[in-house]
């Protein structure tokens, strides 16, 4: 019986690549991983959103009805939904001029009981301490 | 001797990245480690059977090949892999294809996970 | 010369535009470009907006990462493809992508 | 009305470069030009037909289809494709394979062209 | 009978994206392009290297022997061969540091007698003035 | 923690690094990354190398790009595969990408 930590850190814009939301598809992936693994054994994913990474938790994106692409706010919904840690970077939210009132901060109308963390990076620090393996996209 | 788990995404073939990943994995092998290695996004490219050996462009199918000779695990995202038009029939011998969560399972037991993001 | 420059990054790295000096110089914010319209790092505007340019916004990719108009910079005109369209054939008659 | 020769090279698929292009050709024939797309380096992923239609992935061979309908001209650059595996077999039906002296030649008479190189 | 001007402007370090190769392989292409055009018309490719693109211009690049794979040494002497001309922008090798001594400045090996411009970014943008259509890479 | 930052870019736009305060910090610099331990830009080194970290630099990245290990930055450690397996496995417990 043992858990694994994995620490996914999202430091770049969505749109650009596929780089932030495979972060978040990858990190979903930790709620099916039991079946390649023994019984009590677990993989983790905590997500933090820092730098301009944090772009991915505006409101609003309408990638699906212009682009036909699913957008990283409902991915980000999603990583709520399945109880996964969210964290987002305060002073990165402040230095680019935005609120937690811009931002996805649950998905209620999901039935989803998370919530996101908007944290000082320090927090994120701990956070990136306390995990077996970091994943930076 | 330990398990390395590498994660390639959505790096440009064209970029060196995908060159990197199979040089260090050739590396981790010959020093008797163990070597999974994960393709996600576009790095998906890599599964693909039958790329033409260009002197202009990175081909990597032989060297890989090699490496999966000598216990190299390869596997790709298959959602990454269908969503560009390759399937079953065109992958490469010996590659393998599974969904996202095989990565977090390869790095549960992994002594070390790079990661290869970025851009 | 009368050049039209999209901006698809918002990190733009090259240096090129600094250094680029037509007679007339049209700026089109596109992909990642836009949050040069809209975000106020540090409380400033994009110190790209400084630039002697006529400025131009996607309204599509504007939309798509959750920007709204009303918060595009006032020197910046929202334009949509198919004035996207009208501005190469009509204002510029070259085109850079940084 | 004018011809306009859109260029879309090594952009990840992934980036919205591609649907960029994908979207202007539109708008472009929408108001009666003339549009050849051509595509290079990583853009050649565009022509690979099968591609499977997720909504998390850009999916563009169904407006690209109707796009050919309209009188797009869409080519790939045959050295770039067959590199990566890309061969005439499974190239999207209408999408043309050339080496890249097409795209200068489609220069040649254009009033505009819009080259999208970059990352 | 026309001629249509095409700059390639090369802004990019090499080896990070295949762009700055396929710059050079495009540009190279100009000299086959008649097969599409009526006799006597004619595309021609001239190339620039600026910013850090200058760095695609270093001598003794080994990415044959290590990665198996063609420099865009390589390809800057074949566009020398096939009489294209080319660019370097002077003030940015002083930036980084470099000078003509460590640039492939011709392709002699080979028998071309072009050899590259060293040349002020002004005479550069004079190059793009007069060209017909850009092509920024 | 132990930390092994990859650099793989010249021109890094993230942030992260600066932020980044591991008890042991090493910066292995591949792909473009490797011109931060040659090039320097108006005769200054590269900030990188100001940080409080151990450096190093591959050298196949370097040869690729016609960088001669004579012109490395004294800070900076000359390695190859081989010993980027060993750093990993050895001297550090995690690995970021940047």
């Amino acid at each position: 019986m043992a858990t694994t930590k994995l620490g996914f850190i999202v430091q770049r814009p969505p749109y650009k690549s596929e780089n932030p939301k495979l972060a978040l598809t990858h990190a979903i992936a930790s709620q099916s991983v039991e079946i390649y693994l023994k019984d009590g054994d677990l993989v983790t994913a905590d997500v933090a959103f820092v730098g301009d990474g944090v772009l991915n938790c505006l409101k609003n994106q309408k990638a699906m009805d212009i682009y036909a692409l699913s957008s990283t706010e409902s991915h980000l919904k999603n990583c709520l939904l399945l109880d996964l840690n969210v964290y987002v970077c305060k002073e990165d939210l402040g230095k680019l001029g935005l609120s937690e009132n811009d931002i996805v901060m649950d998905a209620e109308e999901f039935g989803a009981d998370m919530k996101v963390n908007v944290v000082p990076f320090d927090e994120i620090s701990k956070m990136m301490e306390g995990m077996n393996h970091l994943l930076f996209f | 001797m330990g398990k390395l788990t590498i994660g390639c995404f959505s790096s440009l073939v064209g970029s060196m990245n995908l060159d990197f990943a199979v040089k260090l994995s050739a590396a981790a092998l010959e020093k008797g480690h163990t070597v999974d290695l994960w393709v996600s996004g576009n790095a998906t490219m890599l599964s693909i059977k039958d790329q033409r050996a260009f002197k202009d462009y990175s081909s990597l199918e032989k060297p890989l090949k090699e490496l999966m000779g000598k216990g190299l695990t390869v596997t790709a995202c298959e959602a990454c892999a269908e969503a560009r038009g390759y399937h079953k029939d065109n992958t490469m011998e010996g590659f393998k294809r599974h969904s996202m969560d095989w990565y977090l399972a390869s790095a549960f037991d992994a002594d070390r996970v790079l990661h290869i993001g970025g851009e | 010369m009368k050049l039209a420059v999209f901006v698809s990054d918002y990190r733009n790295t090259v240096e090129t535009l600094e250094r680029l000096k037509p007679e007339k110089l049209g700026i089109i914010l596109v992909g990642n470009g836009v949050y040069h319209a809209t975000v106020k790092e540090k409380g400033n505007a994009s110190p790209l907006l400084e630039k002697s340019a006529d400025f131009y916004a996607l309204s599509e990719d504007l939309e798509t990462r959750g920007l709204s108009s009303s918060h595009v910079n006032s020197k910046v005109k929202v334009v949509n493809y198919g004035d996207v369209v009208d501005l190469l054939f009509n204002n510029y008659e070259k085109t850079a992508w940084l």
